[in-house]
C-alpha cells in the first residue's frame, strides 16, 4: 500500500487578476502514499485551500505536476474518487438535509432504498436525525457544516479532502467526529487529506502533517506523527503527543 | 369578520388596488371631459362605468373571444418559454456560443411581424404553425436572458462541489444550475406570460376567425362610435395579462419555495 | 461574410422567393441608394427607443423600489404593470396617439410603457433576494429603509437590472419600430411598413437590417455597461 | 373541373381589411349560397393592417386576394406570381375631407395644409392629385402619415384627410359632421383616380383552377348584384361575420349604400359588373410608373386576364 | 459601571416552520453588566446563535423580555450601539475589502479622510493591508472572516456580538487576534458577548462563561474567570487556568 496516491512536484500557483497577482502555492513538492492520512497545516491565507483545490482538480497550477494514483488528477476526479469538503457547508438551499446528503448517490446512480440507508446511517453519525427534513437554513452553522461532512462520507470516496471541516464545531462534537472519522478510514481505507489550523487535531488524526509558511505558501516542514494507531482520546494527554505539538510550535515559529 | 381581520388580509392590497385605480381612472375621465373638455376625450380615458355597461351587454363575446386568445397564448407561452430555455442553455454552455448566437437572436427580434409573417409562411406553408411559431418567437427573448442570468449567478464552489462528483454537464443543469436559475427563469415568465398574450393578439391579427385580438382591430377600425368597446377588448387583454402573471407567480410559489422572500420569518418588514 | 453564406443557405434549404426573403445583394443595393434616408431614420428611431427605454426603465425602476420597500402593497402594483405588457401595440398606437399626438411622444410614450414591466419585475426580484443575513447586518447598523435600498438592495439588484435593461433593448427597438407602423410619417418603421405594403422587399429589409445592426450595437453598449458595473459578479469571474 | 359529386372545392378568400360592407358581395354570396350551388367551399379570411393579401395569395395562404391595382402592380413587378381576374370597383372610393373652417374648397387650397393619407399603397391618387396642381408634397405643403382610425382629423391634427366615401367618410359623418361643414375633393372627379379593389388569383394556382376561379367570380358577381339589390339582406349577411357589438348596422347600410356606387356606378351596365376596363386600368398603371410605384412601364397582358370574366358570362 | 447592561428575563425562542417546531432556547434568564466581557459556550445546535440574534434585536423571543440599558433592544438597536461579527463572513461581493470595512463608517456618517485612517488602522490589525483593493472571492476563507472582525471593530460600538469569530483561523492569528480584542476592549470599554465553542478561548478572554446545555438550549452553569487581567499568553500554562478548563469541562458533562 505504499504507492505513492497524490504526487506534487515543484507546483505553483500564480492567482492573477486586472491589477495585481498573488502567488500562492510555491514549489511545492510532496507525496501522499494511497491510504494514508495526512494534515496540511500553515496560518491563514498561507494556500491551503489553494493545495486542496489542486489535488481535487478544481483550478490547475500555474506551475509544476500533480499525479494522482499515476494519472492525472484530470483522471482521477473523473473516475469519481474524490470527497470534498469545503471551508464553507456549500448546501443547496432547495434541497432538505437529506437530499443534500442523498446528491453525490444520485449522482453516482445508486439505488433509491440503498441511499437512504446510507443517508440515515450518516444522518446518525453527525447527529442530525431530527433535522433530516429541514432546510439548510433553518439549522445552526455547525449544524450545516455537518452536513457537508456527512455529504462527503457518503459516497465513501477512495480520496477524501477536507478543508477545515470542523472548526465551526465545539470541543465535544469535534472530538466526537474525529474519532468517527478515524473509524471510517480504517474501515474504508480512503487517503484523507485534512486541511487544519489545529496543531493538536492534525497530531492526532494524521500519519503526517505538513506544515506550510505563509506568502509565498512553502511546504516548510513534514512532521511524521509517530503514534500508535488507533488513536485514543488518552493520547491527547500524553507526553509524545505534547512534544509533537511543541515540534510544530517550533516549525512553526521558524518561519 | 372585524376591521383588523379585514385590513390584514392577503387579499386587502388587492382590492385597494384595483378599487383605487378605477376611482382615479372614472376621475380622469370626468375631469378630461368636464374640466378640461379635451378633444376625443372619451378615446382618451373612457369612463369606467360605460366600460361596464359594455360589458354587461357583451360580456359573453368578449368572455368567449377572450378564452381563445387566452388558449393560444398558452401554446405560444409554452413554445417561447421551451426555446429561451433551450437557448440560455447552449448560451451558457460557454462564452463563445453564447457570442455567436446572440447577436442573431437580437436580430431576430428586429423582424417586425410583418416582415418575418411571409418567411414563415413560406417556408411551412401553414396558418397554424406559423401562428404558434410566431406567438413563440415573441416570447422566447425575456426568458432567454433571464434564464441565462440566473444559470450564469451559481456560487462557484457549488459548482465544484459538482466537479468533484465529476458530473456529467447535463447532470450539473439538472441538479445544480436549473434550481439555481429557477427564480431568475421566473421573472423572465412574468415578464413573458404577458407578452405571450400580446403575441397571441397580434397573431390573431394575421387574419384569425376568432380571439380578442380580431374583436380588438374591428372595433378600431369600425370607427370611433365602437370606442368603449374598443376598450373594453383592451382591458380584456390586461386582464389576461394579469391571470396569467399570478398563474406564473402560484407555479413559482410552488416550484422554487425555498427563495428567500418566501421566508416565513426571513421578512424584515 | 458567414452570415451571407448562411443567408444563401437559407434561402436554398428552404426554398424560400425572393419577394419572402430577398438576396443579400439586392438588399445591399437598396441600403447604399438609401443610405442617406435609412441613417437618418435610424437616428430618428433610436432616439424613441432610447428616451423611451430610459424613461420606463427608470420608471420601472423606481416602482420596484417602491415595492420592494412595500411589497405586501408592491406586489399588487407589479402585475398590474405587468398587464401593461399584455396590450399590444396595435392597441396603444391609437390611444397614445390621442394622448400624445402623431409625433416622436407617442411612440416614447409605448416604449415606456413596453419597457417598464421587465424592469420593475426583475428589479424587484434583486432587490428582493437579499442573503438574509446581509440584511440583518443593516438591521445590526440601524440603517434606516432607504439605507437598506442604497447600501444593500440596490447593488443586490444591479446584475437583475442589467439582464432587464438587455431586454429592453430589445423591446425598445421594437416598440419604436412597430409603434411607427401606425401613425408616424418619419423613422424605420415607417419605411419598412410602407416598402414591405408595396412590394419593395429589398428596402423592406434594408430597414430591418439597419434595425438589427443598431439594435445589436445598442445592446453591446449595455453589455459593456454591465462589465464596468458587475465587474465583482459572480458571471464575470476569470 | 373537380366538382364530381357532392364534394365542395375548398377555396379562400383573403380580404383586404377587417369583414364589412365593402366586401359585401362575398359575403352575400356566402350567405345565400351561391358559392356552394358552384360546388364551391368558400373561406374568406379577414384582412387588418398587417396583411399583404398579395404576400398571401403569393404564398399560398389564400388562393383569390382581394386588393388594390396599385399595391397590385408593384408586387407583380416583384416578381410574385399573381395574376387580376376581375375587377369589382370600377371608380375610386378615395376623397380627400376637410373640414370647411379650414377653407380648402379646391386642391390648390393644400397648400401649406397637413393632408393625411395611410401610404403603403395607397397614397398614389392623391400624390397625383399634387402633381397635377403642381404641389411639391416635398416642400408646398406636409403630406403625413394617418393612422386608420379618423382620430387625428377630429382631432384637428390632419386638415385634409384620406378617406374611403363608404367608411372614413361615413364616420366623420358619424361623428356629427354634417355634408355641409366639410369639403370634399373627389379623385374621379379629379381625373387621378386609379383602381380599387380587384380580385386577383396566384398564377401557378390559377393554371389548374381555371373554372374553379370562373365559378368563384360568377358566384361572387352574383353575391354583389343582389347585394345591391338588397343592401338589407347584405349587411345582414356582413354583420352575421362581426362579432356582437364590433359595429353598428347603421355604419354598415351606409357603406352598403356607398360600394353599391363603385361596383355599378350610374349608368354602368350590370351585365358588366366585374369587367376589368382596359381604359382605367392603364390610366392606373401609368400613374403608378408616374409615381415610382413600378420602375417599368406595367406590362398590361401579364397584369390581368379577361379570360376569366369571358368563362364567367359564357 | 455595575448596572447591568443586557438584561434576559425568562427568554425562550421558538421557531415555526410549515410542518414542525424547534425550540431552540428555553427559559434563559442572565445578567450582563457593563464594560463586561461575557463568552457563550456550548456545543453546535445548543443556540448561542439565537440568543446572539435575540441581543442583536435581529429577532424576537417568543417568550421572555430582553432589556438593553435599562431600554429594549430595539432602543439600543436603533441608538447604533451594536457591532456584530456573523458566524459567516457576510461581506458584500461588490465591495472590496476596504469598502467593506468602511460599511458602517459610511452608515453612522464619519468624514471620508477620518474613515481611511480608521480603515488602514484595521487592515493592519487583522494583517490585511495588502489586500485591501480586492474584492472579497480573492481572499481566504480566514482572510473574510477577517475583514469582517475589522468591520465589526470599525465603529468602536458600545455592545459588541461575535458569533465564531476566529473559528475559521489558525492559533498563532487567533491568540494574536485575542490579544488584540481584549486590548481594543479595555480601550474602548464595549460589552462584548462572544459566542465560541472553545473552551480555553472562553478563560482566556471572557469576565464571566456562560454554559448552554442543548436541546433546548438552557442555561446549564455560569463560570466566573478569576484570572487578573491584563491577561497575558503565560496564563493559558497557569494552573488556575487548567482548573478552570476542568471546571467547564465538569459542568458540560454535567449535561
Ligand atoms: N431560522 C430557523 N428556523 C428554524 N430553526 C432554526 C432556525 N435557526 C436556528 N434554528 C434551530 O435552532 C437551534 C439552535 O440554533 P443556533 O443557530 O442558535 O445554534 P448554535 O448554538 O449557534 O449552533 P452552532 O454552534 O452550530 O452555530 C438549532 O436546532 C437550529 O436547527
Ligand atoms: N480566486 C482567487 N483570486 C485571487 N487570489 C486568491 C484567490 N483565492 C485565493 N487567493 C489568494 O491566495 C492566497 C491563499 O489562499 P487560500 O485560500 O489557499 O488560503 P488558506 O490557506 O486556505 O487560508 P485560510 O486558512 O484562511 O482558509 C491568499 O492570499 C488569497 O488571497
Ligand atoms: C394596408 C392598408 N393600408 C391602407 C388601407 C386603407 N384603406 C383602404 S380600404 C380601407 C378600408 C375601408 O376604409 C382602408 C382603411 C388599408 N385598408 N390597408
Ligand atoms: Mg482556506
Ligand atoms: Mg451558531
Amino acid at each position: 500500500m505504499n504507492t505513492p496516491e497524490i504526487k506534487l512536484e515543484r507546483v505553483s500557483m500564480l492567482y492573477q487578476t486586472d491589477s495585481t497577482e498573488v502567488l500562492a502555492v510555491q514549489d511545492v513538492t510532496l507525496d501522499i502514499k494511497q491510504g494514508e492520512f495526512v494534515s496540511l497545516l500553515g496560518p491563514s491565507g498561507c494556500g491551503k485551500t489553494t493545495l486542496l483545490r489542486i489535488m481535487a482538480d478544481l483550478i490547475q497550477p500555474t506551475n509544476g505536476e500533480i499525479k494522482v494514483a499515476g494519472e492525472s488528477a484530470r483522471a482521477a476526479r473523473l473516475a469519481q474518487k474524490y470527497g470534498i469538503v469545503f471551508q464553507s457547508p456549500v448546501l443547496y438551499d432547495w434541497r432538505k438535509v437529506k437530499q443534500n446528503i442523498n446528491l453525490p448517490l444520485e449522482m453516482i446512480g445508486m439505488k433509491k432504498s440503498e441511499r437512504e440507508d446510507r443517508v440515515n446511517a450518516l444522518l446518525e453519525l453527525v447527529g442530525l436525525e431530527d433535522f433530516k427534513e429541514k432546510y439548510p437554513w433553518q439549522l445552526s452553522g455547525g449544524m450545516q457544516q455537518r452536513v457537508a461532512i456527512a455529504r462527503a462520507l457518503a459516497m465513501e470516496p477512495e480520496i477524501l479532502l477536507m478543508d477545515e471541516p470542523f472548526s465551526a464545531l465545539d470541543e465535544f462534537t469535534r472530538e466526537h467526529l474525529n474519532e468517527e472519522l478515524l473509524s471510517i478510514w480504517s474501515k474504508v481505507g480512503s487517503t484523507v487529506v485534512f486541511v487544519t489550523h489545529s496543531i493538536s487535531e492534525s497530531i492526532f488524526l494524521s500519519d503526517r502533517v505538513f506544515v506550510l509558511s505563509p506568502h509565498p505558501g512553502r511546504l516548510s516542514s513534514v512532521v511524521d506523527i509517530t503514534l500508535p494507531r488507533p488513536r485514543t482520546q488518552e493520547m491527547r494527554n500524553s507526553p509524545e503527543f505534547f512534544q509533537l505539538i511543541a515540534d510544530i510550535r517550533d516549525s512553526f515559529e521558524g518561519v | 369578520m372585524n376591521v383588523q381581520n379585514v385590513l390584514s388580509s392577503r387579499y386587502f392590497p388587492v382590492v385597494v388596488w384595483v378599487f383605487g385605480l378605477l376611482v382615479v381612472w372614472e376621475f380622469s375621465s370626468w375631469f378630461l371631459l368636464h374640466v378640461v373638455e379635451a378633444s376625443m376625450a372619451q378615446s382618451k380615458i373612457p369612463y369606467i362605468h360605460e366600460l361596464v355597461y359594455t360589458f354587461t351587454q357583451y360580456g359573453y363575446t368578449l368572455f368567449v373571444e377572450g378564452k381563445a386568445t387566452f388558449s393560444n397564448a398558452a401554446i405560444g407561452f409554452l413554445l417561447g418559454a421551451t426555446l429561451g430555455g433551450l437557448l440560455a442553455v447552449l448560451m451558457s454552455i460557454s462564452k463563445w456560443i453564447e457570442q455567436l448566437t446572440f447577436p442573431y437572436a437580437i436580430a431576430s427580434q428586429m423582424i417586425p411581424i410583418l416582415g418575418l409573417a411571409p418567411i414563415v409562411y413560406g417556408i411551412f406553408r401553414d396558418e397554424q404553425i406559423a401562428r404558434i411559431l410566431i406567438a413563440g418567437y415573441i416570447t422566447f427573448f425575456p426568458v432567454a436572458l433571464n434564464m441565462l442570468r440566473g444559470l450564469r449567478s451559481v456560487d462557484p464552489t457549488a459548482v465544484e462541489l459538482m466537479y468533484s462528483f465529476a458530473a456529467k454537464p447535463w447532470m450539473i443543469y439538472w441538479k445544480l444550475r436549473f434550481p439555481a436559475a429557477l427564480p431568475g427563469l421566473f421573472s423572465g415568465l412574468k415578464i413573458a406570460a404577458p407578452l405571450a398574450v400580446t403575441g397571441a393578439i397580434l397573431v390573431e391579427l394575421m387574419g384569425a376567425q376568432n380571439g380578442i385580438g380580431v374583436l380588438m382591430l374591428r372595433n378600431l377600425y369600425y370607427g370611433p362610435s365602437h370606442n368603449y368597446m374598443f376598450w373594453s377588448t383592451v382591458i380584456v387583454g390586461a386582464f389576461l395579462g394579469v391571470v396569467s402573471y399570478l398563474l406564473i407567480s402560484l407555479i413559482e410559489r410552488i416550484v422554487a419555495p425555498w427563495q428567500p422572500d418566501f421566508r416565513s420569518s426571513g421578512g424584515d418588514d | 461574410m458567414v452570415l451571407l453564406w448562411e443567408w444563401q443557405m437559407f434561402h436554398l434549404i428552404f426554398n424560400l422567393e425572393t419577394y419572402q426573403l430577398p438576396i443579400p445583394s439586392t438588399i445591399l443595393e437598396a441600403m447604399t441608394e438609401n443610405r442617406t434616408l435609412l441613417l437618418s431614420y435610424a437616428g430618428y428611431t433610436m432616439t424613441e427607443a432610447v428616451l423611451g427605454m430610459l424613461i420606463g426603465s427608470t420608471l420601472g425602476f423606481v416602482f420596484a423600489i417602491l415595492a420592494a420597500a412595500w411589497p405586501r402593497w408592491g406586489k399588487g402594483g407589479l402585475v398590474l404593470i405587468a398587464s401593461l405588457n399584455a396590450v399590444p401595440i396595435v392597441a396603444m398606437a391609437p390611444i397614445m396617439n390621442l394622448w400624445f399626438g402623431a409625433g416622436m411622444g407617442s411612440r416614447i410614450a409605448i416604449v415606456t410603457i413596453m419597457t417598464m414591466a421587465a424592469m420593475a419585475i426583475n428589479a424587484y426580484k434583486g432587490m428582493r433576494m437579499v442573503d438574509p443575513l446581509a440584511l440583518d447586518l443593516m438591521h445590526s447598523y440601524a440603517a434606516k429603509k432607504h439605507e437598506v435600498f442604497r447600501y444593500l438592495r440596490v447593488s443586490n439588484s444591479l446584475p437583475f437590472v442589467f439582464t432587464a435593461l438587455k431586454i429592453n433593448t430589445t423591446a425598445s427597438m421594437i416598440g419604436a419600430i412597430v409603434g411607427e407602423f401606425f401613425f408616424s410619417s418619419r423613422g424605420l418603421g415607417y419605411l419598412l411598413s410602407n416598402s414591405i405594403k408595396v412590394a419593395k422587399m429589398p428596402l423592406g429589409w434594408s430597414c430591418i437590417i439597419v434595425a438589427a445592426i443598431a439594435g445589436v450595437i445598442f445592446y453591446l453598449i449595455v453589455e459593456r455597461l454591465e462589465k464596468v458595473f458587475l465587474k465583482w459578479h459572480t458571471s464575470n469571474r476569470s | 373541373s373537380g366538382d364530381t359529386g357532392d364534394e365542395l372545392t375548398p377555396i379562400k378568400l383573403q380580404l383586404k381589411w377587417v369583414p364589412q360592407a365593402q366586401f359585401a358581395g362575398y359575403f352575400m354570396a356566402l350567405e345565400e349560397g351561391y358559392y356552394e350551388e358552384e360546388g364551391l367551399d368558400v373561406t374568406i379570411v379577414a384582412g387588418g393592417p398587417d396583411i399583404v393579401p398579395e404576400q398571401q395569395v403569393a404564398n399560398g395562404a389564400a388562393d383569390i386576394g382581394i386588393g388594390w391595382v396599385a399595391s397590385l402592380l408593384p408586387h407583380q413587378e416583384q416578381g410574385l406570381p399573381l395574376v387580376q381576374i376581375s375587377q369589382i370597383y370600377q371608380k375610386s372610393g378615395l376623397v380627400l375631407v376637410s373640414k370647411s373652417e379650414t377653407g380648402i374648397s379646391s386642391p390648390e387650397d393644400l397648400a401649406g395644409k397637413n393632408v393625411g393619407n395611410w401610404m403603403g399603397g395607397n397614397e398614389f391618387e392623391v400624390l397625383a392629385l399634387f402633381d397635377k396642381y403642381e404641389l411639391d408634397p416635398n416642400a408646398d405643403l406636409s403630406f403625413v402619415k394617418q393612422g386608420f382610425t379618423m382620430d387625428q382629423f377630429l382631432a384637428d391634427e390632419i386638415d385634409a384627410a384620406s378617406a374611403m366615401t363608404y367608411n372614413e367618410y361615413q364616420v366623420v359623418l358619424g361623428e356629427g359632421f354634417a355634408e355641409s361643414d366639410l369639403n370634399v375633393i373627389d379623385m374621379n372627379d379629379e381625373g387621378v383616380a386609379m383602381l380599387e379593389d380587384n380580385l386577383f388569383a396566384n398564377t401557378e394556382w390559377l393554371e389548374n383552377n381555371k373554372e374553379t376561379a370562373a365559378k368563384f367570380v360568377r358566384a361572387s358577381l352574383k353575391g354583389w348584384q343582389a347585394a345591391i339589390d338588397d343592401p338589407e339582406a347584405a349587411v345582414d349577411s356582413v354583420m352575421a361575420e362581426a362579432e356582437e357589438g364590433s359595429t353598428s348596422r347603421d355604419h354598415q347600410l351606409k357603406m352598403m349604400e356607398e360600394v353599391a356606387k363603385l361596383v355599378l356606378p350610374e349608368g354602368f351596365d350590370p351585365a358588366n359588373i366585374g369587367q376589368i376596363d382596359d381604359e382605367m386600368f392603364k390610366q392606373t398603371a401609368i400613374i403608378a410608373h408616374q409615381y415610382g410605384v413600378i420602375e417599368t412601364p406595367a406590362d398590361l397582358d401579364e397584369a390581368y386576364t379577361h379570360e376569366i370574366m369571358e368563362m364567367v358570362n359564357e
